[in-house]
């Protein structure tokens, strides 16, 4: 999806000033890797068990992967990986795996009989064995995908990207299919309020969220296959977005994969940060989750929009910026590519600031220089929109200028009403038309200038990256967990071993093992770095 | 079947209005604005924005839920548009009929100066990709241009024996338009001329109800087209000639 | 003295709506858009924009005259708004009668994560160069911050032994809002608590008419200030200690 | 008013190619001035009544000053110049100007009875004395209006247009008062339809026109004096705007003149083209209109928005420059200095043409840089705008952003409801938030690029004005009235002796006296060029 920009260093950055930034942002990603490589989380383990196929619920909608993995803690299983159980199962009940998990989350089979893996060799290939068709199943879909995908027209940059958010998938399928006829390139399903905080995934077809609709595997389904048919319609392929994040962040990946999802917005930071779950466990589910994602070649997108929706957006740039040099150099170490790798930024900055349009243009020529591979995903003006429509609409325009003007890739479009509701059909109708005039009108404007020397923007842009590398440094000396225990994002401190989610973290026994962890891609090296 | 407007839900009815009072901003202009949604028949006014304009008006912004609905199946569709005669045949119908070229005559009537819509219908290059009445070889058109005054307008007509009469009215301001038209069809009624011609009018805020009311055979509102026209010329003529 | 909107002569009565409806561009679309406005007391409707939305949707801009009036001099407003207590006198009032601090528990309840409108009446920064409620010296003030469920705000009301509540919810698709706030109010008359406390509520699509509805003590909109819920506040508690 | 732009030559226009233009510029204003130096017409006859300070009509509403010209025509005195037959009638009636014309206009005294000018020497003193006085008149009160607008602020760059144009003028003034208390720095009161086809002022406060609202000495007066309060509220001068073209457009210049005008929308060639005017009766009332104008310091803006209305504005773009360079010099040759001439100009290219945004940039760089010491005043989107009044505002922020960028100084800005109606109250206010936007927000965006030498907007631009200098040696060698007779500008053929007004055209007589004519300021020299 993401093709080299067509002017890969508008702004002139001092090369040492980036190298720093590099530098910083790969030994913070290191550090990272090297505390969590021996930790695994409840999450991962039923993202693995779902990777195998397994799916459903009992009667109450918990979901059998939950009960499993429930099960195989209280018996104290768990340090040797869910897959490792259930293959012993599989092996005593001579049953395939969904079955087998059914069999012991009902009380059938007491894993408090198995007391520890036996015949350890032998199971840990039968494990494999599961491991690899599944495997080989997702993979062969993957290309079925890609097949389909490459028999229609992929659109044109910037992408634009809407979303729909009904708390209904049936209204959401209307929304999105007009959104498609009417021009949008990709279509976002906002999930129902904190369900981030579920550590499940909620089961079935939906028709009752709150402020957006839940995140489920038929939920996927159902919003695929409209997007497929009016992909068809369009001769232009729909692209599918939903969020990798919250607690369940590693089984969203694996449905994102199984249903054919294109983009997931998945930030390693935002859960710790903005519904504080344990910086362990998100950090621990984010690697795993990042590489199904790479096996899924699905874009992932980052969330520092978010950091500048509640402090001062000029003032806090920089944290932008250090976010998501994090974000990237941890995505490279979960095996993303860096053309998968989507930066998010945002047009935040109070409009009634003089000179607050070349500030928006620094920051997003910044991000553009700075990650050149990558597809940047740009979100527009939120917090200083108001009630009146029709100054919403010069406010996107503008968005939508400074996007096509610095070669952003994805334009996430703004809403006349996004003071109000979340959209109603004809407000992404307005937001598409507002678009796809500047796309058209402005379509070669980026190759058009170059910048003086003694611009305000440069200025701007040089200013916001040092005030980021002197955070990396501040972040890299103490490391992440700590920095994040000490409120360097936000202001918001989160304690290591606080928030949500930390008694689903556990340490990895000697005799742990998952075989997605050698099937999965790994660390990307080389080809990150220009 | 009964619908209402639709936001994100079916028939939830939601609607936007917006529009300025002759009071200055404050509790009252507020609460009048709230007032004359409900009055309108919106549920659940919301104020969404308010700006006050100075000299004693105010602004507003409202959204809410309109509880009127409409049964779609008793909507009486004034009838099919009459369908498009080809180039083609228009002339050859015409040909066979008449014998003769038909004449037209075509102006923007009174102080109006917006000739771009009149054009569009008469001129040989035509609109939106459709040719003008230039070039149907059946046509003589006479395109008298603009601001040309019904008096002067009655002049040309009896003078080249005009069949078809096109005019066109843009400004419409203090319905400058209407009294415009209305004058025209005086006119050719008191030189006995109405039932000799084919009157027709047009421009963007023109409708056909409106031109039937004010006495014309016929009226074209915003994006209307040459072989529309024609369409509708050449029926009239075959229709009138039988 | 009766008015109507006005664009550019008094009581014209113009008016814009726009709204979508679920059904296709069409004749029949065109039409119940019309009958809409009329039903809506719009004579003249003129449709200005159609779109065709695509899956059976259609969206409409129509401009015309309201006919509707009001009656300004019947409107009651529904009164004077309270007058703004000064910080000091807030604190000098409250300390003479009490003598003690007031305990404030603030939170956004539900799944709503929304804290920015709390945080500004809340916290010490406060909210439009008006200093929010923890620089008074009288408040202690406990900012639970977001998400917390209904049952664990009625935990902390009792533990904290809070003297105001304020809550505040900014998402209200589906009425959540509603859901959320009436759940508290019941909770609270459940524990015996509801005489004991001052219950507010607060956030962008709320009013002070829709909190008395739910049972709360006082209601704060959009753009509310931190010293005006801190004026009635004071008034509140102590009209309610004599 | 106007100050030298920032950056006075962005697109590195080739240096002979301007040379060129303004050359061919100056070759047909002095052919024009040849050809009409020894005519007058009967309003420009009727101006310097005016000039004297005769106003009023009669029971019908004839001015008396038409019906003063008409008879010194019936009578054959009109070729000594109106002045010199009223300075006569003065001498035997003892009685001012005003009463004398009074006296002939109501048949009291009977020209014909003068049959000629006796006692010229003395008259022509007499006439002269008149003149003076009036001129000293009028100069004392433009130099009190000066020093009122002295004591106010004079807004920021770019000024910010608007209209009014209710038909009634008691509404025109509260909607002109809301717009400059909302920040409008300008306001224009449009005229009503065919005002331009009178061959006399309209006379009184009026209350009902179409499209707009007459334009008489007294409806000025009222918008005047209602400006001039609002400027004292808003501490802001705010400027007053009217047509001075049409029949009577010597007589509206000395209207403007007298009530206090700052900028009058005055077009050498508008007439012919598109009110069917006479050639030589427009290009003979123009020059002495400007000479008008330049003695109040009221800036004229021309009119070429209106060459790209009706036809294709991309391809006709070099029409504009051409009449501009035309109204540039004709202006210079009429006493009007660079900074009083007003260049107008439009954002009128169809909108869903592939980068047309970077052609609207390339037309608002050309004139910029043509006339660096002059005013532009940019028209906004109108034909292409429709019934969605959202778009609207999509395409009037566009505009409003190409105006900042490239230093316009005066932004005419565009309603929502354009293609619906004149404005209405919350139209202005939508548009001037709209443009107050860009103006702070993009404050100091011109100075910030420079255009690659590649660029398509430098490509566009030099190709228009290539085009233009093509033009405008066919103008030079066939002389300016046979080019309009063969339709040059927007194909329309406006033969010398065709048209309207033709019959208000004559040759003066030798002894032709007009002491306006050594009183008013005289062709600009030197100081033109840059
Ligand atoms: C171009 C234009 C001008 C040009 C006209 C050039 C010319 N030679 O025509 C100029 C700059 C000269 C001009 C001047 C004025 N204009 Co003007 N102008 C416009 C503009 C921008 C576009 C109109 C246009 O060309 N449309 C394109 C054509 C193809 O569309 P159309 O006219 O609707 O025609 C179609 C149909 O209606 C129909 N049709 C039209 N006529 C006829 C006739 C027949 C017989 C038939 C069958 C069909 C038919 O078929 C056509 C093809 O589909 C509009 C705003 C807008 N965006 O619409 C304002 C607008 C029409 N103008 C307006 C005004 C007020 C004026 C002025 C009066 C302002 C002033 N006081 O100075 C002047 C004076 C002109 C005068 N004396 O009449 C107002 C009218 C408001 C109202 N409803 O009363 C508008 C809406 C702008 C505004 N918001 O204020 N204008
Ligand atoms: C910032 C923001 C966010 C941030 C919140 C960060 C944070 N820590 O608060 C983030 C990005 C996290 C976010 C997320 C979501 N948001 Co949000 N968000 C906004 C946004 C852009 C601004 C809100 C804001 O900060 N306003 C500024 C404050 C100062 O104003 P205020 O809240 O009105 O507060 C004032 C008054 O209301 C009052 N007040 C408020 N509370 C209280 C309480 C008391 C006691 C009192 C006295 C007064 C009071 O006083 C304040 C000062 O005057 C709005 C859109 C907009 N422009 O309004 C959407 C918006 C509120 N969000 C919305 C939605 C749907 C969401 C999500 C649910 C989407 C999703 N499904 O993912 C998520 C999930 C969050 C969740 N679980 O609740 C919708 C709500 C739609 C609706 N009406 O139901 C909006 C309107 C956007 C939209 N059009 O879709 N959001
Ligand atoms: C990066 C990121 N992740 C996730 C979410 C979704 O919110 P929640 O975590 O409440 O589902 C958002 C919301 O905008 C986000 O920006
Ligand atoms: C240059 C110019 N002069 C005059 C006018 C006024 O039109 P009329 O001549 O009909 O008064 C316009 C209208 O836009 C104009 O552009």
């Amino acid at each position: 999806m993401s093709n080299p920009p067509k002017d890969s260093s508008f702004l002139n950055l001092p090369r040492d000033l980036i190298d720093e930034a590099r530098y910083l942002g790969k030994s913070i990603a290191s550090a990272v890797h090297n505390k969590i490589k021996d930790l695994s989380t409840l999450s991962i383990e039923r993202a693995s068990l779902r990777m195998l196929g397994i799916r459903g619920a009992n009667q109450e909608g918990t979901p059998w992967v939950n009960i499993f993995t429930e099960k195989c803690l209280s018996a104290n299983l768990i340090e040797n990986g869910a897959l490792m159980v259930l293959a012993q199962v599989c092996k005593i009940t001579r049953k395939d795996p969904q079955q087998s998990v059914e069999m012991v989350s009902e009380g059938k089979i007491n894993l408090n009989d198995l007391i520890e893996v036996s015949n350890y060799e032998e199971i840990k290939i039968l494990c494999h064995e599961l491991a690899n068709k599944a495997y080989e199943n997702l993979n062969y879909k993957k290309k079925e995908r890609v097949n389909f995908i490459n028999t229609l027209s992929s659109g044109t940059k910037p992408y634009l990207y809407v979303i729909v958010a009904t708390g209904n998938i049936y209204e959401d399928v209307k929304q999105a299919k007009s959104a498609a006829l009417l021009g949008a390139d990709i279509i976002a399903v906002i999930r129902t309020t904190a369900q981030s905080l579920l550590d499940y995934i909620p089961h079935g077809v939906t028709t009752e969220g709150f402020g957006g609709t839940a995140a489920t595997q038929e939920n996927f389904a159902v919003m695929r296959e409209a997007l497929d048919e009016v992909s068809q319609k369009t001769g232009r392929y729909i692209r599918l977005v939903n969020y990798c994040s919250g607690l369940a962040m590693p089984e969203i990946a694996t449905l994102g994969l199984i249903e054919g999802l294109d983009i997931m917005v998945n930030d390693a930071i935002y859960g710790i940060l903005f519904r504080d779950i344990n910086s362990l466990r998100t950090l621990t589910d984010q690697e795993f989750s990042r590489r199904v994602l790479s096996f899924g070649e699905i874009i992932i997108v980052t969330g520092e929009d978010n950091l500048i929706k509640t402090v001062d957006a000029r003032e806090m740039a920089h944290t932008v910026t250090a976010s998501q040099i994090i974000n990237y150099y941890l995505a490279l170490k979960s095996g993303l590519k860096p053309g998968l790798i989507g930066l998010g930024h945002a047009f935040e900055m109070d409009p009634s600031e003089d000179d607050s349009f070349l500030g928006e243009l620094a920051q997003a020529w910044l991000v553009r220089d700075l990650f050149p591979k990558s597809p940047i995903k740009y979100m527009p003006p939120t917090r200083y929109l108001t009630g009146n429509i029709f100054r919403s609409i010069v406010l996107n325009a503008a968005f939508n200028l400074v996007g096509v003007l610095t070669n952003q890739e994805i334009l996430l479009l703004g809403m006349p009403t996004e003071a109000l509701h979340t959209p109603f059909i004809q407000d992404r109708f307005l937001s598409i038309e507002n678009a796809l005039y500047f796309k058209n009108a402005a379509h070669s404007i980026s190759g058009e200038f170059s910048l003086k020397e003694s611009s305000l923007i440069r200025k701007r842009a040089i200013a916001v990256l040092n005030k980021a590398v002197a955070l990396l440094k501040i972040i890299n000396d103490k490391g992440l967990f700590n920095a994040l225990s000490e409120g360097v994002f936000a202001s918001i401190k989160r304690p290591e071993s606080m928030g949500r989610g930390f008694d689903g973290v556990f340490t990895k026994s000697s005799s742990y093992y998952n075989p997605f962890l050698s099937l999965l891609p790994g660390e990307v090296n080389g080809e990150s770095e220009d | 079947m009964l619908i209402k407007p639709y936001g994100d839900t079916f028939n939830d009815g939601a609607i936007q209005i917006s529009f300025s009072l002759p009071l200055p901003l404050g509790e009252k202009s507020k609460k009048a604005s709230l007032e004359l949604a409900l009055k309108m028949g919106i549920a659940n006014p919301k104020i969404t924005f308010t700006q006050d304009l100075g000299e004693d008006f105010s602004f507003f912004i409202i959204y809410g839920n309109l509880s009127h609905e409409i049964d779609i199946d008793s909507l009486k569709i004034s009838e099919v548009k009459e369908p498009i005669i080809d180039f083609w045949d228009i002339n050859r119908l015409i040909d066979e009929k008449f014998n003769r070229k038909i004449v037209i005559v075509g102006a923007t009537i009174g102080s109006d100066a917006h000739t771009v819509g009149l054009d569009a219908i008469l001129s040989a290059k035509g609109y939106a990709g459709d040719v003008g009445l230039e070039r149907y070889p059946v046509f003589q058109v006479h395109n008298l241009g603009s601001q040309v005054l019904p008096e002067l307008l009655l002049e040309q007509i009896m003078d080249l024996q005009a069949d078809v009469v096109l005019v066109s009215q843009v400004v419409t301001q203090k319905n400058i338009h209407i009294h415009n038209l209305t004058q025209l069809v005086e006119l050719t009624e008191g030189a006995g001329l109405r039932d000799h011609i084919i009157l027709i009018c047009g421009g963007p805020y023109l409708s056909k109800e409106l031109a039937l009311e004010l006495g014309y055979d016929g009226g074209f509102g915003a994006h209307s087209l040459p072989s529309e026209v024609a369409s509708f010329i050449a029926r009239r003529l075959l229709e009138k000639s039988k």
